[in-house]
């Protein structure tokens, strides 16, 4: 069951899988336009670990050609908004 | 109307059959006159009635088989109103007595002595003397309940898992990590002499294979490129086996079994190598759930230390990063690390064509003491085979 | 019983006991019953009825009041060549009798130095649960089962009730069969080619591996629903029916043990000097070291058996009870 | 009571009897007694007969067809009632019911559901007021089929032996349960047993009242007097069947149906009316008499008590105090 999400809501689902994976993460100080992999010392399997929870949390399948477009915060939250908006 | 019953004509009858009706509606009875025959267990037996009337209705008709205190016929009586008459089984005493009286308290336990034997149970003991477990340290549940075997067994276990899981205090973590890094690469560094063989692999064909497979799984069962990575490495080490084992006593030990030393750095520095056991043998599936399991937990600080205890080769990815090759130091007493850098999109000559090509470089650090270049040039090529058939590394 | 179609008939314990009698007088000759109203009367319990109408007075014997006699004569008679079935209406009345069971059927092997043998069957009933008090409510079955030389067997099933007698019969020593009074309306299905069983073994009727629950004869079904409560309760309890209470198979008994190292004994009969201590003795001579709890006795109250129904109820074992027990040993607050 | 009872008295007491127990079926069907119920309709005459020839201190013992035995001797119908029911008000507080009737005061002993097995205590009572010099009998009911037991044997032996003051008294009903007397009995002249034991004997017609009153009368005469145990045989007949769950297989419904024209309610009656000692009208006072006593009882029954489990335990053995 997919809900639409607000920009707010997307952000904050995001910032929580992420700061579940890496707990010290601080959800403020996460810069939206640099990578995120980077910022945050994510490899692949943190990075896999993050969509896994996504797809927990908001029931989104994000396929592995989308996988770029979750680079950033910024991009990440309008990918989310973008599919669950189309879920509806 | 007074109701005319089934009658109860033993202590262990249940239900009778209507077998014959003396009377019939209308007739007039009399109190103690034989009105039906019913047929039981031990025979057909006459029925009386107690109460004199007229028949208003059989309601029971011969043959049918009722149950002790079901209604057989129905009476008119004289006055109308039937007397007040016993009509029903009562409901039993003694559920009424248990529905009034509450569960009798449990009888108070003898005062506790001053010193209490342990109390523990014959299968408990037997199974410490097995286990060769202090039943001392043994706590039952709530202080005065006696040592059960289920107690032993979850201490045993508990004993197991402190024993394997030296705890480490947090503070010390980093530095202590730093030390045995520090040790072991000095040590490996002085004490091995390393050769260096690299090579670049076209993995066009895994990497088209992982994305069809993937397409077909769900987001938690999705394969890294890693994982079939890993797969060929373990078994082109069964070409080489003086890649595969350790260095002790001043000789070299093959393994029988690959265990794959994963290196996995810390968040904010350090590095960790936990085995994959068996790593030649298992499935993609399984050596993804041990590997996201075992990066997890090192990510997380939760690593047993247990793990990190046997490795018999390391492979080493920077891939994430976008390096293009990674050189990698032997972890003493192992006598090989295999490096994987970045897949990229490279130009690649092909029959005399140049074209685009996914590619990683591969390179193999190797104990001299153990194997030379040739050998090493073998593993690599058995690895480059294997990688262009991932459908065969299920 | 149309065995001829093949298919399993309803039928009560009552009807497979009167199946096993007709069995044995129709194969030998040699197999007569007699007993206080089995003819005529067609036995106070009903199981008997019919009987006399086929096999005829000769081999169907109404006998008088005389318990001490009609049991020695039974005995007599299985010493030089018979093979009696003796009915006693109930356990009660076979008190009257226990001096030729106990002093005669019992000991004539031994005494004679081997060379006496006496195949009799002495069947009767016991038990509680019907309001008959005091004197026509006990169980024995225990205490015959102090008796070296006699086999005591009390079948629980259909299929025991059928199959018991005939082995019974063909035993060269005396065996004392207990029916259980509330079994004689027991119903259910038995096939149609049930035939005789062993009287050596217990039977696990249910098999679990958190509690072990032994039982025998009117209790079994008390214990099997016990059972159920437990196993939705999520323990799973193991019921093990003696079938035979003497020789006890404590193999059984104790390789149940050995897995669930919990046991309850369930016995209508009274604690003291019982059945159950028995089995409760043994277990510990025998798997102490099996054992994770106390072992529980769900048996009669120590009291003659009272008239009045709830007074009844609370003096013998019930699915609360037994419940309650083996969830004493499971538990770990003692 | 006395040999002066009046012919009015005993019918009345007959009439209690049946009704009680016509009643006690009743309930049985209902559910409100369980266990055995052996009814004694048929047979009233040797119960309220025999019991005249008796006194206060003198014993009782009988068997576990007894209600009559025990309302004759004087235990109220509602404290009979209630023992029925297995109620706490019970003369034996519901822990026996309908087959062991126990009153001490009474001097009414059971209530014995082991054929044969009150015979022996018999003797036992009747040493005891030996031993002890006291001028009372012991009053031992049984069936004709006691008569096979080893018990009737023994005990009549040891009362002759011992020349002990008790009163056999054979209810002889023609069945044990259902096996007739002469599928049971080799002689079946149950005297010639008795008088092989040199005991002293009478033969009664048990369907006359006042025959079974005037003949246990002489017997006890006899056994007061010192002169050992006397067996009294009454012919009598149970017109229902042995206990409520009998479908009767053994006898025929005509035997029952000619025993029932000797019935001794039926036949004092008629004779009383015929000598204009009653009239219709003062038969059916007595009727509404014990019609009236029988309701009270089961008003009486009901609203008894049950005895809390918790008591379940006593009376095994003497309370001591703690």
């Amino acid at each position: 069951m997919i809900t639409a999400l607000t920009p707010d809501e997307a952000r904050s689902a995001l910032l929580e899988a992420i700061c579940a994976i890496a707990p010290e993460t601080e959800p403020g100080s996460v810069l939206p336009d640099r990578p995120l992999r980077e910022q945050l010392d994510l490899d692949s399997f943190d990075f896999l670990n993050v969509i896994i929870r996504l797809h927990e949390r908001l029931g989104i399948d994000v396929p592995e050609r989308d996988y770029g477009e979750l680079g950033t915060l910024k991009s990440a939250v309008d990918y989310l908004v973008r599919r669950t908006a189309a879920a509806r | 109307m007074y109701e005319f019953r089934m009658p109860a004509l033993g202590a262990d009858m249940e239900a009778g059959t209507l077998v014959e009706w003396k009377v019939k509606s209308g007739d007039p009875v009399r109190r103690g006159q034989v009105v039906a025959v019913v047929e039981t267990q031990k025979g057909a037996i006459d029925v009386e009635i107690w109460q004199s009337g007229v028949v208003e209705r059989l309601v029971v008709a011969p043959g049918m088989r009722v149950p002790v205190g079901e209604v057989l016929a129905l009476l008119r009586t004289e006055g109308g109103e039937a007397p007040a008459g016993v009509a029903a089984v009562p409901a039993s005493p003694a559920e009424a007595q248990r529905a009034a009286t509450a569960p009798p308290a449990a009888p108070p336990s003898a005062s506790a002595p001053a010193e209490r034997v342990l109390r523990i149970s014959p299968s408990a003991r037997k199974r410490a003397r097995e286990l060769g477990l202090d039943l001392a340290t043994v706590r039952p549940p709530t202080p005065d309940a006696p040592i059960s075997l289920a107690d032993v067994e979850r201490a045993h276990a508990a004993a197991s898992v402190r024993a394997a899981e030296t705890p480490v205090q947090a503070a010390d973590w980093r530095g202590q990590m730093r030390a045995a890094i520090a040790a072991a690469m000095s040590r490996s560094k002085r004490e091995i002499p390393h050769y260096y063989l690299a090579t670049d692999i076209d993995v066009t064909r895994l990497d088209a294979w992982l994305t069809a497979e993937n397409l077909k799984r769900s987001v938690a069962e999705r394969l890294l490129p890693v994982v079939p990575l890993m797969k060929a490495v373990a078994l082109a080490l069964h070409t080489v086996p003086e890649l595969n084992g350790v260095w002790t006593g001043g000789a070299f030990q093959p393994s029988s079994q690959v265990h794959l030393g994963m290196a996995v750095a810390m968040r904010g520095g350090g590095l960790v190598a936990p085995a994959i056991h068996d790593a030649d043998r298992k499935s993609l599936d399984e050596l993804m759930a041990n590997l996201r399991d075992l990066v997890t937990r090192v990510r997380g600080g939760r690593l047993r230390s247990s793990e990190m205890a046997d490795p018999t080769v390391t492979l080493t990815s920077l891939g994430d990063l976008g390096v293009d090759q990674v050189v990698g130091v032997i972890y003493p007493p192992q006598s090989a690390i295999i490096g994987l850098g970045t897949v990229s999109e490279r130009p690649w000559v092909e029959h005399g064509a140049l074209v685009v090509r996914k590619v990683v470089t591969a390179t193999l650090s190797a104990d001299h003491r153990v194997s030379d270049g040739h050998r090493g040039a073998l593993f690599l090529t058995e690895l480059r085979t294997l990688i262009q058939e991932p459908e065969k590394l299920g | 019983m149309s065995a001829a179609s093949g298919q399993s008939a309803k039928i009560t314990y009552r009807e497979a006991l009167r199946l096993a009698l007709r069995e044995a007088l129709r194969r030998d000759e040699r197999v007569f019953l007699m007993g206080e109203d089995v003819g005529r009367y067609g036995g106070s319990y009903a199981v008997s009825k019919g009987l006399l109408e086929e096999f005829g007075e000769e081999r169907i014997r109404d006998t008088p009041l005389s318990e001490s006699t009609f049991v020695g004569a039974g005995i007599g008679a299985a010493l030089n060549g018979m093979l009696p079935i003796v009915e006693i209406m109930t356990c009660n009345f076979s008190l009257l009798a226990l001096d030729q069971i106990v002093n005669n059927a019992a000991t004539m092997r031994h005494m004679s130095g081997g060379q006496l043998s006496v195949p009799i069957v002495i069947r009767m009933a016991t038990g509680a649960g019907r309001q008959l008090a005091a004197q026509h409510s006990h169980s024995f079955e225990g205490w015959y089962a102090h008796i070296p030389g006699i086999r005591i067997v009390a079948p629980a099933t259909l299929e025991d009730a059928r199959g018991m007698l005939w082995t019974a019969l063909m035993d060269p020593d005396p065996v004392l069969m207990f029916e259980h009074a509330l079994l004689y309306n027991l119903e259910g299905e038995l096939a149609p080619d049930a035939g005789p069983v062993d009287i050596d073994r217990a039977a696990v009727r249910r098999s679990g591996d958190d509690v072990t629950l032994v039982t025998y004869g009117g209790s079994l079904g008390k214990t099997l629903r016990a059972a159920e409560q437990l196993g939705e309760r999520g323990y799973g309890a193991e019921v093990i029916d003696l079938r035979t209470l003497r020789p006890l198979d404590m193999g059984t008994v104790l390789a149940s043990v050995a897995k669930t190292h919990r046991m309850v004994i369930v016995d209508e009969g009274w604690k003291s000097g019982s059945l159950s201590a028995e089995i409760a003795a043994r277990t510990t001579e025998d798997a102490f070291y099996d054992l994770d709890a106390p072992i529980e006795r769900v048996c009669g109250a120590e009291v003659p058996i009272p008239y009045p129904r709830h007074l009844e109820e609370a003096a013998i074992p019930q699915v609360p009870g037994i419940v309650d027990a083996a969830l004493r040993t499971v538990s770990r607050h003692v | 009571m006395s040999n002066a009872t009046s012919p009015v008295t005993l019918l009345k007491e007959m009439l209690r009897v049946r009704r009680f127990e016509e009643k006690c079926a009743e309930l049985y069907g209902a559910g409100k007694i369980r266990g055995f119920l052996h009814l004694y309709i048929g047979e009233e005459a040797v119960a309220v007969g025999a019991m005249q020839a008796l006194q206060p201190e003198d014993a009782i013992i009988a068997t576990y067809r007894e209600h009559g035995h025990a309302l004759a001797r004087g235990i109220s119908a509602g404290v009979l009632m209630a023992e029925m029911y297995g109620k706490y008000e019970g003369c034996s507080h519901g822990r026996g019911g309908s087959m062991h009737i126990f009153d001490a005061r009474m001097r009414f002993y059971g209530g014995n559901a082991i054929v044969g097995g009150g015979l022996p205590l018999a003797v036992g009572f009747a040493l005891a007021d030996k031993l002890t010099r006291r001028p009372h009998l012991t009053a031992c009911f049984f069936g004709e089929g006691a008569v096979a037991e080893g018990e009737f044997h023994e005990s009549m032996n040891l009362a002759a032996l011992w020349q002990l003051p008790v009163l056999f008294l054979c209810e002889n009903n023609l069945y044990a349960m259902g096996t007739a007397l002469e599928r049971s009995e080799s002689q079946t002249n149950l005297c010639e047993k008795a008088e092989s034991y040199r005991v002293p004997v009478r033969a009664v017609d048990g369907m006359d009242v006042a025959a079974v009153m005037s003949a246990t009368a002489q017997a006890a005469a006899e056994v007061r007097g010192g002169g050992g145990p006397q067996f009294v045989e009454f012919r009598t007949y149970r017109f229902r069947a042995h206990s409520m769950f009998d479908p009767e297989l053994y006898r025929s419904k005509a035997e029952v149906e000619r025993w029932k024209q000797r019935c001794p309610i039926k036949t004092c009656t008629e004779r009383m009316v015929g000598q204009g000692v009653l009239d219709a009208a003062s038969v059916a006072a007595i009727e509404r008499e014990v019609d009236e006593e029988i309701a009270a009882a089961v008003s009486y029954a009901e609203s008894g008590t049950w005895e809390p489990v918790e008591n379940l335990l006593q009376d095994v053995y003497t309370a001591r105090a703690t």
